[in-house]
């Protein structure tokens, strides 16, 4: 193999989760990607809970918002923690990611679809309402 | 001291039982005793009890299987004879004995059978098809095996001491809550469960790692055989799926010991949400275990039918869709329990489009044999066995999926006729052809072929007619899991059912009588060539049982069919092999770090099931010393010298080369 | 009628895979010398688009009968009748099943009595563990499930004696817990109704605590009585669930007496299977 | 209500941003030191790859400085053995033959925490489900203190800040900043568990345990499991310091520590979607 070769799989080339980038990594860019995720993190967190405590949004869009939220953060670990990125050498790392993501949403969603409309049918207590007779 | 355990925990009140495991245990101290006396103890303890091999670990597992396979079995006929007894009698067996035989049956087959020797055969077969030395965590892989056994020991166990549980396969809580199951039974089950589940898990995490990450040079995702997809699929699908039940468990753990209320009737507690969870990981789990046997037929439909698969990239997506589809259907177990129209016909359709892609994967087999040349071998016998038979479970396994279809047939024996349809002519039908068609592989001899027909014909003719009478069975009403009955018109199907078990028997002791024999007349099965089929990937391109190191050099790959590849290669240039650039080779050392976490998790299991709190507290704490210690090591890997690996890699090809010429004269 | 309209659709397709399997095993087996080789045929674009097609059709078919199906056949759906409904509340207990007529004000433990010709609307609960109930010749199963009340509507059109069991395995005594099922006509049913109230026990909370009990096999029986707004208080948790077996001692949950009722002359017949397992 | 700590009300509004701005503080402070020893310390050499130049003197990557050198770091890059064929690194495509020991070890414990968090994925379906079965028992709402919460979550996002600066400090081979480091996010993480500890042991105390209502069950399984893999991460934390204290900075070590950053951060990315679901919508119900 050429060492120009070499040199290009070195770019193109599979990396761990939690690698970050090779390219031109030092400390002081380690640092960087830490502390950048650390600060959008923090505001987050910090509109997390304004939002969450806060009587100046209309109340019933504050799950929603945190929800939002909530991803955006988790986003910002991904990234900025745990150096999961789109580039060519995480593709497995993200393939994976994606199917368990998938696997999560299937799981809770169906859960709870599934739970409401057995707790709607069989709830005892609208039911008793209408069953005293 | 000893928590609940008392002497009335050992059934001596009841001499059957108590004679039974008496025997039990002799024939144990018998076969240790004669280990001991012929001194097979260091050779055990060095090849095998402390062997990261792949290879080894892959046997052990399908060892394990068969043996709980025969405990499996004779739950079957007990329960088979119990029924045709049982006609407005109480039969043999008591209700709380009926109701243990069948729960271990179930639990035993699907956990302790099928499991086992599904992961035996891919930890067996998949790094050779891939062209590799070992799996990605050798000695995680031996840690995964000796838990799974820990796990099949507790429930046997569970024989002896105490009692197994008496809820089901599937512990639905109320009935396995502390009020309805006081005694053990049920924790026997959970513990077993629970540290079996671990290694399952860990198993998993090894071979989807080893698929996606360490490949022979040029085998590309797309060039991987069928069998190394369907394993990736299938251990996907463990990981996504086991830790739901690790989970629906453990908050059954909690209610039963912390008197937590997440599935009782008091304080809120929702035993719906157990169906739901323990469905979400049950469904996926059927497909772990049909996806490596759909593999094992792609391999040895091909290889008999000596054609390439046909529709490679077609078997490969359907491999996928099954493998996401699985985890969108798991309420067609409980239609029944009333979520509405919508939701059971959305989850209705969901699961019958799933015999969409394994309609494509039955039709691509179908055309694989499609102008090929097809030698009935006993794999392959299998395998036809099981296009037809899979098919008929199939299909009335879509039936089931109708929702107003299962609002009268949920529970019946209709139902239980379509998992064993699927469950014995797909999972243990694959089980048997991996078996037969990699024994060789395994041991450097093949199997007897003769008495293998004989098994094959006994076992489908067992099967259909131990096994159609409960479609019709179900169909006039009978549910499942009766310990007796008055209804007249049950009677003959239920003995002509126990007649098929009875034939499914002789098959059985057909595969006992060609292992023993085989192995009696081995010297005259030998192979050589490393190559008895004719193969079409790369397991068949090394020695026959493979070296430690599986390829001397790591082959390279061309194509799809990399060893057939090689082959026609060698074959059109007809030229005499080129000398291989031997270098020295680092593998993973023995450990015995999976023997010692087993035994102190048995430890564990057995005394958190008897509340015995100071052994609970000495499991653990040797169970952690063991982690410590083998993560302090500080070498794991040794050198075979690359003089040595050219002598084993010379005498191999001298051998086949020999072989091939032999074949020559005689023909 | 829809299981074997689905039967139907699916064999049509899975019949001819089965002879096609069968006979390409056959006609490609190695020594037929008449059969025509294709060794490097892996792939046919038209083929494969058949493979997915067809099943995907089928399916698409099944799918459609299965949306309809489930929506028009779903349990909780009243029937379409000019009668109204006859109200009946279920309570699975272990292990043996209770019927109150809230209208009529009787109750009658492992028979049920019902009208032909006249829908009836089942509201199901249990006392302790899961059950289902289902009557095989009139229509749907559904789970019984304590501190929940399920709905289930069936009609009986002719008169006769039907034969009604769990299918959710409860434990020791779920073999047992089956029950007649008379359908009577209106006048008849009136007759029973009129018959029960003259005699038998009345069904209290007390009473009721009683039934909630273990036992098995236990013959039909009615109450003249039954106490108002049970069923709600069952159902509520107001009465507390079944306790459950009560002469646990060691690691053994308690044996029923009748599971020990082995007959020794079966039992000796039998040991040698036993003694292969153990299994106890 | 717990402990009546809560001033009458005023809801959870105030205080909140307290804690987050030390923490922004303790890690702005943090910033310049690094930052410029960083760039003077260690020159990024063109081969970049992990520690080119050390100043413990543990040169293991005898190769690794010149760009066209295969970085020697993972000697076992063949899967097991296979040694002297030169495919250094490896697309996932497998053309080149397995991948190095690096990726195949962060790979699988990649899927290991993907399945650790379906496992948490099947509590917060529970734990949805049941929150609304207090059984007459207390609801979230009269039990949450999200300044409590708060400072949790400060504590946690900090410790995970102090994690990533040990990975880095430890691929230098900086002993100084990983030992620091490492500490540091033992403190926090310990603070966290002490924290939540305390808040577990008060309701215990008051009656709101988890046998009272399903609603309870749920919450401290759910929580709770999160507590137990955070004790256990800091086990494994010390056991990191130890073996890097012991063997130096040894390939394997090394990788050791990248799973166990991965784990920490992991776990925090579950704190998340806890605090968000559990505290914030619980409180606010
Ligand atoms: C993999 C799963 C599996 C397999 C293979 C089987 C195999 C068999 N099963 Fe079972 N069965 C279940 C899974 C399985 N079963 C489950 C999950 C349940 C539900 C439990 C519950 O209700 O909770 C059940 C329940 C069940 C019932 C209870 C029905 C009821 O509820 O009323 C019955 C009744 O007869 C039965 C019968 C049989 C029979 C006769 C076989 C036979 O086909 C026996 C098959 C024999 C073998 C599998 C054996 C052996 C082969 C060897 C020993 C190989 C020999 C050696 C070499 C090759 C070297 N099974
Ligand atoms: C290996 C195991 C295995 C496999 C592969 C399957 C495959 C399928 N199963 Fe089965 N199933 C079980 C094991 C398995 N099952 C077990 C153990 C239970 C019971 C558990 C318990 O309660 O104890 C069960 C229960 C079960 C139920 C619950 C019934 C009830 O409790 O009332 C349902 C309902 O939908 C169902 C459906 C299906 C479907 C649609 C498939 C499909 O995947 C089948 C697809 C295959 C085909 C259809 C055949 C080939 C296709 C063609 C030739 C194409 C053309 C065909 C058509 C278009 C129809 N299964
Ligand atoms: Cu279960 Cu309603
Ligand atoms: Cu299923």
């Amino acid at each position: 193999m050429s060492q120009a070769a070499q040199g290009r799989d070195r770019h193109h080339a599979d990396t761990a989760p939690g690698d970050a980038q090779r390219d031109g990594h030092d400390l002081a860019q380690g640092v960087r990607s830490y502390l950048i995720g650390l600060g959008l993190a923090v505001l987050l967190t910090a509109v997390s809970f304004f939002v969450a405590g806060t009587s100046l949004v209309w109340q019933p869009s504050i799950p929603v918002a945190l929800f939002v939220l909530a991803i955006a953060q988790m986003g910002v670990h991904l990234v900025f923690f745990l150096h999961i990125t789109t580039g060519p050498d995480n593709v497995n790392n993200v393939m994976a990611l994606a199917f368990g993501v998938l696997i999560v949403i299937l799981l809770i969603a169906g859960s709870l679809w599934i739970m409401s409309h057995l707790n709607h049918n069989m709830l005892p207590m609208d039911r008793l309402m209408q069953m005293q007779r | 001291m000893l928590g609940k355990l008392t002497w009335a925990a050992i059934p001596l009140d009841q001499p059957i039982p108590l004679v039974a495991s008496g025997v039990v245990g002799l024939v144990l101290v018998g076969v240790l005793g004669l280990i001991v006396v012929k001194g097979w103890l260091p050779y055990l303890w060095r090849e095998w009890i402390t062997s990261v091999d792949h290879k080894r670990i892959g046997i052990m597992y399908c060892l394990l299987a068969l043996v709980m396979l025969l405990r499996g079995f004779s739950d079957a006929l007990l329960m088979r004879s119990q029924q045709a007894l049982a006609y407005q009698a109480p039969g043999f067996l008591p209700p709380e004995h009926y109701n243990q035989v069948f729960s271990a049956h179930g639990t035993l087959m699907i956990f302790f059978v099928s499991m086992p020797f599904v992961i035996g055969l891919m930890n067996f077969a998949v790094p050779l098809q891939l062209g590799i030395r070992d799996v990605a965590f050798p000695t995680l892989n031996s840690v995964s095996f000796w838990l799974t056994a820990t796990g099949a020991l507790l429930v046997n166990i569970s024989l002896v001491v105490g009692e197994f549980a008496r809820t089901g396969w599937l512990p639905y809580p109320p009935l396995s809550e502390l009020t309805y199951s006081p005694g053990v039974g049920v924790d026997y089950y959970l513990w077993a469960l629970q540290i079996s589940g671990v290694g399952t898990l860990m198993s998993g995490i090894n071979l989807v790692t080893t698929i996606l990450k360490i490949h022979a040079p040029g085998m590309t995702y797309l060039r991987m055989p069928m069998f190394c997809w369907t394993s990736l699929a299938s251990n996907l699908l463990i990981v996504a799926a086991f830790p739901i039940l690790t989970a629906t468990l453990a908050m059954l753990l909690l209610d039963r010991y912390l008197g937590f209320h997440f599935f009782t009737n008091e304080a809120g507690g929702n035993a719906m949400m157990f169906m739901n969870l323990i469905w979400a990981w049950g469904h996926p789990e059927v497909y772990i275990l049909i996806l490596p046997a759909f593999g094992v037929f792609s391999e040895v439909v091909s290889t008999f039918s000596q054609k390439p698969l046909f529709g490679y990239r077609s078997m490969v997506g359907a491999t996928m869709v099954i493998c996401v589809l699985a985890f969108s259907v798991w309420l067609h177990h409980f239609f029944t329990m009333g979520a509405g129209g919508d939701v059971n016909a959305i989850f209705g359709i969901l699961s019958m489009i799933i015999a969409v892609p394994t309609g494509v994967k039955v039709f691509n087999w179908l055309f694989t044999m499609y102008g090929g040349r097809v030698t009935f071998a006993p794999p392959m016998l299998w395998a036809v066995g099981f296009m037809v038979t899979f098919v008929i479970g199939g299909m009335t396994g879509v039936l089931l999926a109708v929702p107003p279809a299962d609002f009268v047939l949920h529970n019946s024996l209709f139902l239980v006729a379509h998992f064993h349809n699927v469950v014995i002519g797909g999972v243990l039908f694959g089980a048997f052809a991996g078996y037969t068609y990699w024994f060789p592989k395994a041991f450097g001899f093949r199997l007897d072929e003769r008495l293998g027909k004989w098994s094959f014909w006994c076992w489908i003719g067992g099967f259909y007619l131990a096994f159609m009478p409960l479609y019709v069975l179900g169909l006039i009403g009978m549910t499942r899991r009766m310990q007796h009955y008055d209804v007249a018109a049950w009677r003959p199907w239920l003995l002509i059912a126990g007649v098929g078990a009875l034939l499914i028997l002789a098959g059985i002791i057909l595969q006992v009588a060609q292992l023993v024999i085989s192995i009696r007349n081995r010297e005259s099965l030998r192979d050589l060539t490393g190559d008895p089929w004719n193969g079409r990937s790369l397991e068949w391109a090394t020695a026959s049982p493979p070296p430690a190191f599986n390829f001397a050099v790591l082959p390279e790959v061309a194509g799809e069919e990399a060893y057939w590849s090689i082959k026609e290669r060698a074959r059109e240039q007809a030229q005499a092999e080129e000398e291989l650039s031997y270098a020295e080779i680092e593998m993973p050392r023995n450990s015995p770090t999976g023997f010692i976490c087993a035994f102190f998790a048995t430890v564990m299991g057995f005394a958190l099931i008897w509340h015995i709190w100071w052994m609970v507290a000495l499991g653990a704490a040797g169970a952690f010393a063991t982690f410590v210690v083998f993560a302090w090591r500080n070498r794991s890997e040794y050198v075979i010298p690359a003089a040595e690996v050219a002598r084993v890699d010379r005498a191999y090809r001298a051998a086949r080369r020999k072989a091939y010429a032999d074949l020559q004269a005689a023909q | 009628m829809i299981l074997f309209d689905s039967l139907l659709i699916m064999l049509a397709i899975v019949g001819p895979t089965i002879l096609a399997t069968l006979g390409f095993a056959w006609w490609f087996r190695a020594s037929n010398p008449r059969a025509q080789r294709l060794p490097d045929w892996a792939y046919s674009g038209r083929i494969e688009l058949v493979t997915w097609a067809i099943p995907l059709l089928t399916i698409t078919l099944l799918g459609g009968v299965a949306w309809i199906g489930s929506h028009q056949l779903d349990p909780a759906r009243p029937l379409a009748s000019k009668t109204p409904a006859l109200e009946v509340q279920v309570v699975s207990l272990d292990w043996k099943w209770l019927f109150i007529y809230p209208e009529q004000r009787v109750a009658s433990v492992n028979q049920l009595v019902i009208p032909a010709g006249q829908p009836v609307h089942f509201s199901l609960t249990s006392a302790s563990v899961m059950n289902s109930f289902f009557v095989p010749q009139l229509g749907s199963m559904i789970y019984t499930m304590n501190g929940m009340a399920a709905d289930l509507n069936l009609q009986a059109d002719e008169p006769g004696t039907l034969w009604g069991l769990s299918t959710h395995y409860s434990g020791d005594g779920f073999s047992d817990m089956h029950f007649e099922v008379r359908a009577l006509d209106a006048a008849g049913f009136a007759g029973w109704v009129a018959a029960t109230r003259q005699g038998g026990p009345v069904l209290d909370s007390a009473r009721y605590v009683e039934l909630a009990k273990q036992s098995i096999k236990d013959l039909p029986s009615t109450f003249r009585e039954a106490e108002t707004g049970l069923f709600q208080k069952i159902v509520s948790q107001e009465l507390a669930p079944g306790p459950g077996p009560q002469d646990s001692h060691g690691g053994q949950s308690g044996q029923s007496a009748q599971g020990r009722a082995t007959t020794g002359a079966q039992t000796a017949a039998l040991d040698a299977v036993i003694c292969i397992t153990g299994e106890r | 209500m717990v402990g009546g700590q809560k001033p009458s009300g005023a809801p959870a509004r105030y205080g909140w941003w307290k804690p987050l701005l030390g923490v922004a503080v303790v890690a702005t402070a943090f910033l310049a030191p690094f930052r410029v020893r960083g760039d003077v310390a260690v020159p990024a050499g063109p081969g970049g790859t992990l520690g080119s130049a050390t100043q413990d003197g543990l040169r293991q990557d005898a190769g690794g400085g010149t760009p066209s050198g295969p970085p020697r770091g993972d000697r076992n890059r063949l899967g097991h053995g296979g040694g002297t064929r030169d495919r250094q690194h490896n697309t996932e495509h497998g053309e080149r033959g397995p991948a190095s020991k690096r990726i195949i070890v962060g790979y699988g414990f990649w899927i290991f925490l993907l399945s650790d968090i379906i496992m948490f994925a099947a509590f917060f379906a529970s734990y949805a489900v049941l929150s609304g079965e207090t059984a007459g028992g207390p609801s979230g709402r009269e039990l949450f203190e999200l300044r409590n919460t708060a400072i949790e979550t400060a504590l946690l996002l900090a410790s995970s800040f102090t994690c990533g600066i040990a990975t880095v400090g430890v691929q230098a081979h900086r002993g100084t900043w990983f030992y620091g480091a490492m500490a540091a996010t033992f403190v926090l993480g310990a603070g966290f568990i002490g924290m939540e500890a305390s808040e577990f042991a008060s309701m215990v105390a008051s009656g709101a345990g988890p046998q009272r209502s399903a609603f309870l069950s749920a919450f401290f399984t759910l929580v709770g499991c999160h507590g137990l893999h955070v004790t256990a991460g800091l086990l494994w934390l010390l056991t990191m310091m130890a073996q890097v204290f012991a063997k130096g900075y040894r390939d394997d070590i090394l990788r050791r520590v990248m799973c166990f950053s991965l784990f920490w951060h992991a776990l925090d990315i579950v704190w998340v979607a806890l605090f968000t679901v559990v505290y914030l919508m619980g409180a606010g119900q």
